[in-house]
């Protein structure tokens, strides 16, 4: 599992988080967090604004020390070891250039800095300067570059390097969204080539959902809930991350609106996807609806029943009014259903619900 | 009137006090002169104070600066004589009541520029302890130049490894070393230069054999520290017991008596072909400028505070000689000099006393002086040689004032 | 004596780091032979002149050297002076030293190049040179024995005024250009983003330049001849009398006690040093 | 600064605004600057070309017989040579143990803040005291260097000061001791304002104190950098005040440096004239050397 | 048209930017752009990395200066007027918050300059802090927030001003959906209330797409189009824009693709968008099924045909495996055809070919 980090194209090192935490004054900005990345795979870490992503981050790659926990690397204790001995790689979300050097030495900084031969460091400053559109503006400095050839010059730096560990915080951020595409693609193909551990940052689900293997998913400075995408997608734990996960977000609603159930959810909240509704005139969901939201091939309907709004996706062909009112049906494996009193998800509700959908 | 008098300070803090305290009684005595007395630093700070002043156009009506820098004064024409304002037959006698070593520096052709005050004299100290753990009649000073070697050599003291611990003599030789020096060519019985300050005489071979002299007291003799020795330091080498024997300033004759840790003695410095020794210090100089009104005024003033009862509570208080012989007369003085017997010994050593090396363009001639006996003395000249070389550039300076 | 405030404790164990111990030694032999005059002052200063050149632990203490001192002059007077005259010029040069480098720093206009040489050239022009001339304009002005006439001829620093430019030139632009944005006048913006920017470097010139004014002596020497404007520096000066040996007793204390302001100033202000309000500022 | 190129039409009204403004912004400085550097030191020159006025004696015209004088003479070759020495000996010292001091300080250090204060010393105390002080630690026998050199090693006594050969390295030391202090004070100022992200990027690429201080802190220290180099350069010309005390430029002028020997010609011989004439030299030199380096590496130096 | 600015509720202002250039040495950074935003109106600046979008906002702002062109905000011509008097507000792409100050002095900044009263301040504060969920924050400085918060903060600081004119460079790319999705929601219903003209950049096209009401599609420093956001998804003049608008984006193939159909295309292009192409047995298009990529309610699929590489988005719930044969099949209006000569856009054409499909 502990793959050494000898040569030039070292493996994936497996990353433990042990009930780490890391408190600023009164506020605790990462509470008691347990995560577990296997060596060799993809973990994004996603939460709203503020949650601690990157103090997350910060605190594996030696920024930052930790309060309380323990953290290992390849089955090494780090908690205590500086930044520079933890042999990783990191894209900062202010990019961090460095302004007095020109794009190239930016991105060869680390090679130089562990004195790899100059042909080396040549060849593979072509390959990543090609891979990420930078060819044409290696003799730069920074301060002449725009806000993405910023971003990817910081990206640059940091896959040059193929450490067994590489992280990144929010990199794709700024980028225009074919670029964006392609780079996704690309890190992700990179890090399969080269099978290094991967810590992510971002608050784009899409980059979540398509990039993951593991989705990390934060709130508030707690673990809400760690999975593969699929499992986060269909089967959230929490309204949360039910609401998290997906654009536009889940419609929790009270379980008192669906009527003409097996089951009775009144006191429940049921989760149901924009995109799983469908117009059914005999659906279980009477709604009224409120406006429209054109989105090229899609439109996003707002719906109003009993005093909830709740948002409907429906392809754009279809030819809907305000004002009008309609019924909505769902199939039964797209009923989620969260317990009135903890929260948590109630997968037997749902399927004693879903048997009469589906019927 | 009002006058401005500035005056420097060489010897630490008591003095400022008592030309401020006797200036003060003055004013009080005499309402209608105001006197504006400005403590103006060393004397090197003076002149610069006072030349400023005058090319912009205010300058002192009084001002105390260092005899020797008298031609310089003249050259610069920035002071008047006295003559002018001492015109009684009174005051031609009270002119007269100065030591003549002290008006040999204030007087050249035939006028008064400077009247002294704030002046003194080199003496010898010796530790008297320190005689006595040679084997030396601890009363008993070196008289002559051999003596003074022969002690040397009874008084340098070295440890284990043959490093010196105690030095027999020690001659300061920074700052302003033709000062001391001035000692050993007037015991040779050569003056350094002439009183209309226009001709040297560095190259005499007279003064090739003072500094010899002075030389092999360390190369030769090994009796006193090679290299420049600090003037500063020196007290405190005394003190420490670093040297046995010490010359000196009689301004140090206080911060002897106050701090040193054993008993000492003053004396005269030894004699060789004669005895002798240059004055030294600061005169009263009346500045161009002045009103007829106010250069009066500040004559009376500078009359009054060399006269007796003031020179006395000035010598008292900071270890200078009083200028004229009427002060020792005072009670004040008797009782001090009965109860501090060394403090005569620079008073009676004005009879052999010579006016301080003073030229026109003073400071460079000593300066040029300075650097040939310290290059004697690092022995990277010889003698002769550094002499001659000083005296040849010293001509250059002095040929236009002939 | 900061310790405390530098970091919660940790209660964790710590790798010993070789690195860092050398370091800290490093810097603690640095600072001991640094502050040895300083020490050698104090010692000089509280004991009697005995032990000027003798270092005993039980050496008596006394404070007579500092009644000297304190008795040669009309201190409390010469501090006060002291104190207006760095005040005055400290805040001259602010004024005009930052306005100055502000124009250097950010605005392109022909003749920048020859008048920041004539700056420059103020660097190098040593003000005693020139104290004649100087005294002949503070005559003219009528300001001879006054504490402006010791301030003005530096108020106007070429020193200032090229620290400040090298500062005002790493401010970030897009911190300049927001301000821009949201109206600021030339002036509000210098007032608001550059001044707070560089306050670090204020800090260290005005430690610099109010030390440097306090110790200055000549100027103010010549200029002056009332106990009302004179600085401490020349009450200082007595001691430094060439005559007599020097009494290191004396002159330290004398000096301690004039440069002591200076030195509390300091241990008040050097924490703001480190107090790294640029911390991560500009992420 | 930065852009002038390809700028086709030049847009007059912001410009001439931005001049106007640079000027009004400008206009009191460069007021006091020549009320009382310039026209002073433009005296000076004038003087350099007149004989020294004395007494009754007014000034004449010489043209550059000054000039002459001072190619002729030894002295003033003599102190330029101890100047040379004495700036290769303080400016690469000071500089150095500057940015030492100011990075150990900037550090997490036990007991920083005596350290700090131990650091700053030097600028606090006045040069004439502190000249004195350090004249105790040169005195022989019972100085503080002998003591310790002596009761540790068993050496003989050491007449630092009073030895041509080493008197002008005694009064290096002394300024090393005093310039270090004093540009330590800028360092710091300039540590405060890298981010710290850019340090931490480096030191996730694995770089060690050694590498990031060479390629991350020491260039983007260089504005400070310039600024202390080029005061030091000066101060190599400039500070002198300690030399009164310690050696008055002796032993027969091993340790007199030019500026002091400006002030022996014009405070103490009072030969303004010549004393002008060394001066203009002086201008010269620091002109060639300091405005030079700064035109020289200003537009090298990173801003921002 | 022109509304002065005088009051505490300005309307917008007209900007108009004639034949404006930017050039960075020997780079044409903007090149001869004419745009007109009319007064009050949304629109959004959107192009690919290092295409020129912040150089142009950063004019109109006038912190860059126009090497050729004018600038007219409100019909007064502005070219050569500095910023500080052009009375707008702006967002920026790093931020640039004073780090000296904290998140309130921040956001009040240009309040302050403008020395509106205390009170009023304190009262817009409050509503700008509450809007913007940085309440808690108002005491903290910059250096002390996460990334997100740190955007947040500067759009507050321009929002607070409600000037005529509103300059923001991608001001969401830091924010997660979820607050970006809200934030989308504020700031556009808050321009419509306020009724200022707002230039916008963005790299995200759902944000183009949503809130314009013009959007300028830059590429290279050109002006590539500029059109309503249906237009430009629904009729892109050019491959360009085709492929620019569209997440994945439109797939441009070579005409000879598509066989059966009316018109001859073989010398055009002609371009499909992956959600317009369905399971289609008798489809005019065949394919190879390359790989396909899981994306929640959807998937995408790679197709392969005559060597060029494809995308379809489709529901997830179809069970396709990678190697199946496929025919593609898609509504006539969906086929856009460009000229194989010109790049533009042949309706002509793509009319002619649409009569069989249909049929
Ligand atoms: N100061 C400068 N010097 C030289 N070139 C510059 C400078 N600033 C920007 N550029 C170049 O001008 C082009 C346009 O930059 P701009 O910042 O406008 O791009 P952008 O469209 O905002 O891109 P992004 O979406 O990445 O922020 C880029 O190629 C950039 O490298
Ligand atoms: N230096 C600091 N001092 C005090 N609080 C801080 C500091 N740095 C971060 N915080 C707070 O800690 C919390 C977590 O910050 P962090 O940067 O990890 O968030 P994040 O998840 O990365 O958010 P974003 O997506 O906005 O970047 C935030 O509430 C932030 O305000
Ligand atoms: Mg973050
Ligand atoms: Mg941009």
């Amino acid at each position: 599992m502990n793959t050494p980090a000898t040569d030039g194209r070292p493996g994936g090192q497996e990353i433990l988080l042990e009930n780490v935490s890391k408190v600023w004054g009164a506020h605790k900005a990462v509470d008691d967090l347990s995560i577990r990345v296997p060596a060799g795979t993809f973990t994004v870490l996603l939460g709203p604004s503020g949650c601690g992503k990157s103090t997350t981050l910060r605190m594996i790659a030696g920024l930052e020390s930790a309060d309380a926990g323990r953290i290992l690397i390849g089955g090494r204790d780090v908690t205590h070891l500086p930044a520079a001995e933890r042999d990783l790689a990191m894209v900062f979300q202010s990019y961090a250039l460095f302004p007095h050097l020109d794009v190239a030495e930016n991105i060869v900084f680390g090679l130089k800095v562990r004195r790899v031969a100059r042909d080396e460091r040549e060849a593979r400053l072509k390959r990543v300067a090609e891979l990420l559109g930078l060819s044409a503006l290696l003799d730069r400095k920074p301060s002449q570059l725009s806000g993405g050839q910023q971003q990817r010059v910081a990206l640059g730096r940091a896959i040059i390097a193929e450490r067994p560990v590489c992280l990144m915080d929010e990199p794709l951020s700024n980028l225009d969204a074919k670029l964006r595409h392609e780079m996704r693609v690309e890190i992700r193909a990179l890090q399969k080539k080269l099978g290094f551990t991967m810590v992510y940052v971002t608050h784009d689900q899409v980059e979540a959902i398509t990039m993951a293997d593991q989705v990390v998913l934060l709130n508030g400075g707690r673990l809400e809930q760690a999975s593969d995408p699929r499992a986060l997608y269909q089967r959230p734990e929490t309204p949360f991350a039910a609401r998290f996960i997906g654009v536009p977000p889940m419609n929790v609603l009270p379980g008192a609106l669906l009527t003409d159930l097996d089951a009775d959810l009144a006191a429940h909240k049921v989760g149901l996807r924009p995109e799983a509704l469908t117009l059914a005139e005999r659906g279980p969901l009477a709604a009224r609806v409120a406006s429209l939201e054109y989105l090229g091939a899609d439109m996003l309907i707002d719906c109003e029943a009993g005093g909830s709004i709740f948002t409907v996706r429906l392809p754009s062909d279809h030819d809907i009014a305000a004002g009008t009112d309609i019924r909505l049906g769902f199939a039964a494996q797209d009923l989620h259903v969260f317990d009135g009193a903890t929260g948590h998800r109630r997968d037997d509700l749902a399927a004693a619900a879903g048997g009469r959908i589906a019927g | 009137v009002e006058l401005q008098f500035f005056f420097p300070v060489a010897v630490g803090g008591k003095a400022a006090e008592t030309i401020q305290s006797l200036t003060d009684e003055y004013v009080a005595n005499n309402p209608d002169v105001k006197i504006d007395a400005v403590y103006s630093g060393s004397y090197q700070d003076t002149i610069a104070k006072v030349i400023t002043a005058s090319r912009g156009g205010t300058p002192p009506q009084l001002s105390m600066a260092l005899s020797a820098d008298m031609f310089t004064l003249i050259d610069e024409d920035l002071i008047v004589p006295f003559d002018d304002y001492l015109k009684t037959d009174e005051d031609k006698a009270w002119l007269e009541g100065f030591y003549p070593a002290f008006m040999e520096n204030s007087q050249t052709g035939g006028k008064t520029y400077g009247i002294p005050f704030q002046r003194s004299t080199p003496v010898m100290y010796w530790n008297k302890e320190a005689f006595k753990e040679a084997g030396l009649d601890p009363e008993t000073p070196p008289a002559t130049w051999e003596e003074l070697v022969e002690f040397g050599k009874k008084l340098t003291k070295k440890d284990a490894n043959g490093n010196v611990t105690q030095w027999g003599v020690r001659i300061p030789s920074s700052g302003f070393p033709y000062w001391l020096f001035q000692g050993l060519t007037t015991q040779n019985d050569v003056i350094l230069a002439n009183s209309e300050g226009n001709k040297t005489n560095f190259d005499d071979p007279k003064v090739a054999e003072a500094l010899q002299y002075m030389v092999d007291l360390s190369t030769k003799h090994g009796v006193m520290e090679p290299g420049i020795i600090e003037w500063g330091a020196t007290p405190k080498a005394f003190f420490e017991r670093q040297a046995a024997i010490m010359w000196t300033t009689t301004g140090n004759l206080t911060n002897v008596r106050d701090n040193a840790p054993f008993e000492f003695g003053v004396a005269m410095l030894p004699a060789h072909k004669r005895r002798g020794a240059p004055t030294g210090g600061g005169n009263f100089y009346l500045f161009k400028g002045a009103s007829e009104e106010q250069l009066t005024a500040a004559a009376n003033f500078v009359k009054w505070i060399t006269g007796p009862e003031q020179a006395a509570k000035w010598t008292i208080a900071t270890g200078y000689v009083a200028p004229r012989p009427d002060a020792w007369e005072t009670e004040a003085m008797k009782t001090y000099a009965a109860d501090f017997p060394p403090a005569t010994v620079a008073r009676d050593q004005l009879e052999f006393a010579v006016a301080e090396l003073s030229t026109y363009q003073n400071q460079r001639v000593t300066t040029i002086f300075n650097d040939a006996l310290a290059a004697a003395i690092t022995g990277q000249k010889d003698a002769a040689t550094a002499l001659k070389d000083a005296q040849a550039q010293a001509d250059a300076i002095l040929a236009e004032y002939r | 004596m900061t310790a405390a405030a530098d970091a919660p404790a940790r209660p964790r164990r710590r790798r010993f780091d070789l690195d860092r111990t050398l370091n800290t030694l490093a810097a603690w032999v640095l600072a001991l032979m640094w502050i040895l005059p300083l020490a050698f002052a104090i010692w000089t200063a509280i004991h009697p002149s005995a032990y000027e050149a003798r270092f005993e632990l039980l050496a008596p203490l006394t404070f007579e050297n500092f009644e000297k001192a304190w008795a040669a002059a009309p201190f409390a007077r010469y501090f006060l002076n002291t104190f207006m005259l760095v005040t005055l010029i400290l805040a001259g040069q602010f004024l005009l030293c930052t306005l100055a480098a502000y124009a250097f720093a950010r605005f392109t206009f022909p003749g920048r190049s020859i008048l920041f040489t004539l700056v420059l050239l103020q660097l190098l022009v040593m003000p005693d040179i020139l104290i004649v001339e100087n005294y002949k304009t503070m005559r003219i002005l009528g300001l001879v024995d006054t504490i402006p006439a010791i301030a003005l001829p530096y108020i106007a620093s070429g020193f200032g005024i090229f620290l400040l430019r090298q500062t005002f030139m790493t401010v970030p632009r897009e911190l300049d250009e927001a301000a821009r944005i949201e109206g600021s006048s030339i002036l509000g913006i210098l007032w608001r983003v550059y001044i707070p920017l560089a306050k670090p470097t204020y800090l260290a010139y005005g430690l610099v330049s109010v030390s440097h004014h306090w110790n200055n002596f000549l100027w103010p020497l010549i200029v002056t001849n009332s106990v009302d404007t004179r600085p401490v520096t020349v009450g200082l000066s007595v001691f430094s009398a060439i005559d007599s040996g020097i009494e290191w007793s004396v002159i330290n204390a004398a000096t301690l006690m004039t440069s002591g302001p200076l030195l509390i100033a300091f241990l008040l202000f050097q924490r703001q040093f480190v107090q790294s309000f640029m911390r991560a500022g500009i992420k | 600064m930065t852009t002038a190129t390809g700028r086709t039409r030049v847009p007059m009204l912001i410009r001439s605004r931005e001049w106007i403004h640079a000027w009004l912004l400008l206009l009191p400085a460069l007021f006091f600057l020549f009320a009382f550097t310039h026209v002073p030191a433009v005296m000076t020159l004038w003087n350099s070309f007149h004989s020294t006025p004395r007494g009754r004696r007014p000034a004449r015209f010489i043209g550059l017989d000054n000039y002459e004088r001072m190619m002729g003479d030894p002295i003033f070759w003599k102190v330029l040579g101890n100047n040379l020495w004495f700036a290769f000996g303080t400016i690469p010292l000071s500089v150095g143990i500057a940015i030492v001091m100011a990075l150990w300080v900037n550090d997490r250090l036990t007991g920083r803040g005596f350290v700090r204060m131990a650091y700053f010393t030097p600028t606090v105390l006045p040069l004439i005291a502190v000249a004195n002080i350090w004249l105790f630690f040169y005195t022989p026998g019972f100085g503080l260097i002998d003591q310790v050199t002596s009761s540790l090693f068993g050496w003989p006594q050491t007449n630092w000061l009073g030895d041509p050969a080493t008197a002008l390295n005694a009064v290096i030391v002394v300024t090393v001791w005093k310039e270090a202090g004093f540009f330590m004070i800028f360092y710091l100022a300039a540590l405060q304002a890298i981010p710290p992200s850019l340090v931490e990027a480096a030191k996730i690429e694995g770089a060690g104190r050694w590498t990031i201080f060479w390629r991350i802190t020491f260039p983007l220290m260089m504005p400070t950098t310039l600024f202390v180099s080029i005061n030091a350069v000066i101060n190599s010309f400039r500070l002198v005040d300690h030399i009164f005390i310690l050696t008055n430029g002796g032993p027969d002028n091993a340790s007199s440096l030019l500026l002091f020997h400006i002030y022996e010609t014009a405070f103490k011989y009072w030969e303004t004239g010549y004393g002008a004439t060394l001066t203009v030299a002086m201008l010269a030199i620091l002109c060639a050397l300091a405005i030079g380096q700064f035109f020289f590496f200003d537009r090298r130096v990173h801003y921002k």
